[in-house]
């Protein structure tokens, strides 16, 4: 099949973005803080909205209710058995939390937070990782200055130069082992849907 | 209108101890449905048995969760729109296509907005793709725990799309030469974000429209939805409404605190976005199992990967001690699903079966402890690990692991 | 759990002429639906439109006759199943799968039945290929008379099937040397038959089971149909109970009174078996004018071939005076439908608008009046001429013919 | 892609058919007589069962009622403007009519007819058809010396013979006509369904 390809000097389709429109919808932000709006909210009004807002899925302490995300603690449990990720103990960049809770939350409700509510709601969810004081105030000029505890922890694919060499060796056929014994069992974990078990292993997240 | 003179016909000859002979059948008799019965059609009665399923303990709620495609009850390579597994994080969003925008910002020359009209009008290509879950598996981490394909693998589908090279759009708008990521963000309530490095946009992206022929369905981003071949389907952004040129990745939640790779020592592995490749014999399995007895057995599976084509599926029968060639059917596409086949003769023995993918590029399927050796169980995304099946002298088939 | 502190954000900004831009639309603040909204899915409230429909002045009664796929919302090369065009005689079947059927009988070693379990225990194969009935473009024989492309060439639809090889199913029962036809026969209340030469049931013909990924549909013979690729839909029986090996052809209803092509002088043809190559331009068509005046214009279209591939359609928009090589797109599968596109810049006059496919046997596809010049207007079925849609200033669209 | 193959020998899956299956479902006609069963039916009684069974749709002389199928007449129009293919115009083989109209009709009651029955029944048609006179009597004994009128223009496919040798021709790409005028419009006909109208050209049978 041939490609599609474009004339010299383009269509012409579409029209262009006003600048009103595009400051609409570019609602994104960055780790180097682009995208922040101007504004600024404090850990004790950030633990007002949170109250009203969001604790009644995450948590008076963002210790999460139910199956509900945790969003507090966790620290030191990357490599337990039962890891626990966290904004505090796992997310690399705080840009993340205020681009997350501006789309995205309250679930149900997204977009309704003004600046102030995120950083002050951020300042919170900081707070409440132990990463701030209780008397702290986010804003758009101290936000860069924040670091993440796990950021240093977060490294490229790498699949390419650890794991590729080795899963390209070409296999083996015939009389590849002497004896197969059965290791594991699903039954043993009985969580299949159909029994209406209420599960065992790990989610999805 | 019976025929009221004239006695009954054959009636002397209807003796048969299959049921199938004991009259002639209804349907052999009286008329069916008329052609104005359905105008967009759905599967027989006796099918309805073929869904789509959720598993209510993953997630905290089926708004944000999944359900997963019935691999065992599909065959050939084309996932029908009906079965093809969801995934969305705050509900399937029902989008006007009349008031539905694609802008493009950034590190452009021109910062544009496309009416789903004026994107009828760019040039379109058409492809089948997989699109997988990162996180299809990733409930095997730990040891087998789910009984079916359908749970274990059902995070996948593959689909025919139309769509318009994603290169296009971006030229229209002038990419500037800053301009090394793309973000995609979506229309629906939890205004997915993905970044893009640009030399993927550029190659073999698709804003598509279409899907199997039909428009896109609303569970898979109706009207519009990126597609970004071989990589991770959370990347495959739906009710696409936004692409931003930027210099650098945005690091979102989606790249964050999901889809990255914790492994063993408490680091994590970002940007995993080849999906390798991976297969899964779909039949028999646990919810497939053999019920015809000792005799021919027809196996069969699906295997893709995120790099090319699948030029060859080995198969064992005996948990690996020895492996046959599987038979390939249908067209083999890059990045798309390929279905195999091995026919056998059961000798009604117990059997420990595995698929092993290769790949155009000369990847082998790994097994679940070679990548557990190398990665830990806390990864919860790529799980490409070889699946073991037990089959029992009853037919019966079990998820197991195997030494 | 609306935000009860603070206020509503970015109000300001919110300056656009754009409805899409007049406030954050629902979708993208309120939750879609879950995942266990729909197990089977269906398609958007926004594409209701898109339906199969019937003509009623075409036959008696909705119960023996058509309905048609619309190509004109159908994109790429897949037809979703449930928009596959109907066509049955006593109405679609509904059979129920435990009480079917298939018994090969005749000139065999073995005369044999088979339930569907023992049939799912034979090899299978996955093809793609295009059904197009023999009175595609009927209508059309006197004169252009249908405005749309879904009731001048919508009897055809394009399917990945899954299905058995016939001629290991014949093996299996022995064909004796005398056994050179075959008949097959469905389940329906018109016990559907057809004849067909032994070397095309030998060759390429397939028992399926299986459509774009799951089991038939009831309307297209649920749970079993033949597949005779390249030839007349009618052959394709549905609900396939039998399967008769005999030394001469039965001369049944379907091959007598009705598919056989009557001539000019009277004359008439019968096992007219293989479709000619043929395209039409599904957009713009009557169903779906240009709506977006000057400028760049997608023109799209199918093209199939009873005899291989299609490597090549031509395109003229000036009612054949000018030709331009189409851009072929997607997989081109032997006896499949083919994507073709041609992009230009309409400079807003009117059109006249034909496509002309080449197949890789070299046949051309010809004008209508070609075709009559051989055949005459009465044959009904196999006019595969070229077809001419006269867009206006307006971008309307019409069913026309020309000189 | 590979083809699918059968072990030597065959996979011996299904079952024999018992001879009462076949003779059950094996009910297809030859226009040799292959598959007649034994029995017989005049005209007189085919008139009978007729009006009971099928004039109500076809006519009380097979003529067709509204859109319902025309089953006699048309002698002699094959080569009109408006060919009437009946039959008697039309059909080439008897063995054809005692077949459909077994498996077929009455619609909706299907393959519930004796034999005699349908012996009878094609009688008539033949007598409606003016084949035979009112006091003939059809058998499986006199079946295959009835020769239907039309039998010999009928041809076998010559598309290759006569059609293709033209048709691959590779064909003018530029300044291929002079002129080009529209000769035909749909919307003259002005059937298309859309407009509920009653539909002038021919249908499709
Ligand atoms: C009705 C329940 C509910 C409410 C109220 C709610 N959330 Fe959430 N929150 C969720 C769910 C569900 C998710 C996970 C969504 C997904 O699967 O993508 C989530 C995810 C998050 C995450 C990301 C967690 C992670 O590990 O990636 C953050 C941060 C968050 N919420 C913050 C908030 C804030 C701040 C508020 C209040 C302004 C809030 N939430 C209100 C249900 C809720
Ligand atoms: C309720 C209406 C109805 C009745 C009653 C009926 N028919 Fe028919 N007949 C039809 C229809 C409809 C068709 C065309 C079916 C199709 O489209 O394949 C047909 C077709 C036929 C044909 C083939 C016509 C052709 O040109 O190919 C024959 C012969 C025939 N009928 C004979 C009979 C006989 C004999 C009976 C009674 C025993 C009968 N019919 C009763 C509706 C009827
Ligand atoms: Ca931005
Ligand atoms: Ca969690
Ligand atoms: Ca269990
Ligand atoms: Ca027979
Ligand atoms: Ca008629
Ligand atoms: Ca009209
Ligand atoms: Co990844
Ligand atoms: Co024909």
């Amino acid at each position: 099949q041939d490609a599609a390809e474009a004339p010299e000097g383009g269509f012409g389709l579409g029209r262009e973005a006003t600048t009103e429109e595009v400051a609409m919808w570019d609602i994104d932000i960055r780790p180097d803080g682009k995208g922040l709006p101007v504004g600024s909210g404090s850990v004790e009004l950030g633990e007002e909205i949170w109250s009203y807002n969001c604790a009644h899925c995450h948590g008076d302490f963002a210790e999460g209710i139910d199956r509900w995300p945790v969003l507090a603690g966790g620290e030191g449990t990357l490599s337990d058995d039962r890891p626990v990720k966290t904004i505090g103990s796992y997310w690399p960049y705080l840009s993340t939390v205020y681009d997350y809770v501006y789309r995205a939350m309250p679930f149900g409700y997204s977009q309704s937070l003004s600046p102030d509510d995120v950083y002050a709601i951020t300042a919170y969810l900081l707070y409440s990782n132990y990463i701030v004081e209780d008397d702290f105030v986010l804003s758009n000029e101290n936000f860069s200055e924040i670091a993440m505890p796990n950021e240093e922890n977060f490294f490229m694919d790498d699949r390419a130069e650890t794991e590729l060499p080795q899963f390209t060796a070409e296999p083996c056929m015939t009389d590849c082992k002497e004896q197969v014994e059965i290791t594991a069992h699903a039954t043993v974990l009985d969580v299949t849907p159909e029994d209406g078990g209420e599960g065992g292993g790990g989610g999805i997240d | 209108a019976a025929a009221s003179v004239g006695a009954a016909a054959g009636g002397a000859a209807r003796a048969s101890s299959d049921p199938a002979f004991a009259e002639i059948q209804p349907w052999m008799q009286e008329l069916g449905d008329p052609v104005d019965a359905a105008p967009y059609g759905m599967p027989s009665e006796f099918e309805a048995h073929v869904q789509r399923k959720t598993v209510y303990w993953l997630t905290a709620d089926p708004i944000s969760s999944i359900n997963f495609t019935p691999l065992h009850e599909l065959d050939g390579i084309i996932t029908p729109n009906g079965l093809c597994f969801e995934r969305h994080h705050s509900g399937a969003a029902h989008v006007d296509p009349a008031l539905h925008r694609l802008m493009i910002n950034g590190l452009v020359d021109r910062e544009l907005v496309f009416t789903m009209e004026d994107l009828m009008r760019f040039p379109r290509e058409n492809h089948v793709y997989f699109l997988e879950c990162a996180a299809n598996s990733g409930m095997e981490w730990r040891g087998s725990q789910l009984n079916g394909c359908q749970f274990t693998h059902g995070m996948i589908h593959n689909v025919m799309y139309t769509g318009i090279p994603l290169r296009l759009l971006l030229a229209e708008a002038g990419i500037q030469t800053a301009g090394k990521w793309l973000l995609a963000e979506g229309a629906d309530a939890a205004g997915m974000t993905r970044s893009i490095p640009m030399e993927k946009a550029l190659d073999d992206c698709l804003v598509a429209f279409k899907m199997n022929g039909e428009a896109l369905r609303v569970e898979q981003g109706y009207p519009l939805r990126l597609v970004v071949p071989g990589w991770e389907g959370n990347m495959w952004v739906k009710w696409l409404r936004r692409l931003e040129v930027g210099d650098e990745p945005w690091h979102h939640r989606e790249e964050t605190s999901k889809y990255t790779d914790l492994l063993a020592d408490g680091k994590a592995r970002r940007f995993t976005w080849e999906m390798d490749a991976k297969s899964v014999i779909t039949n028999p399995s646990p919810q497939a199992p053999l019920t015809h007895g000792a005799g021919p057995t027809v196996l069969s599976g699906l295997a893709w990967s995120g790099r090319g084509t699948i030029p060859r599926v080995d198969v064992t029968l005996d948990g690996g001690k020895n492996w046959h060639q599987a038979r390939m059917s249908g067209p083999s596409l890059s990045k798309s699903m390929h279905r195999f086949y091995f026919e056998f003769d059961w000798n009604g023995q117990p059997l420990l079966l595995q698929s092993r993918a290769h790949d155009s590029t000369g990847y082998v399927q790994p097994t679940k402890n070679a990548l557990r050796e190398l990665r830990g169980t806390n990864s919860i995304y790529h799980n490409n690990g070889i699946q073991t099946w037990h089959v029992k002298k009853t037919g019966e088939a079990e998820n197991v692991e195997v030494s």
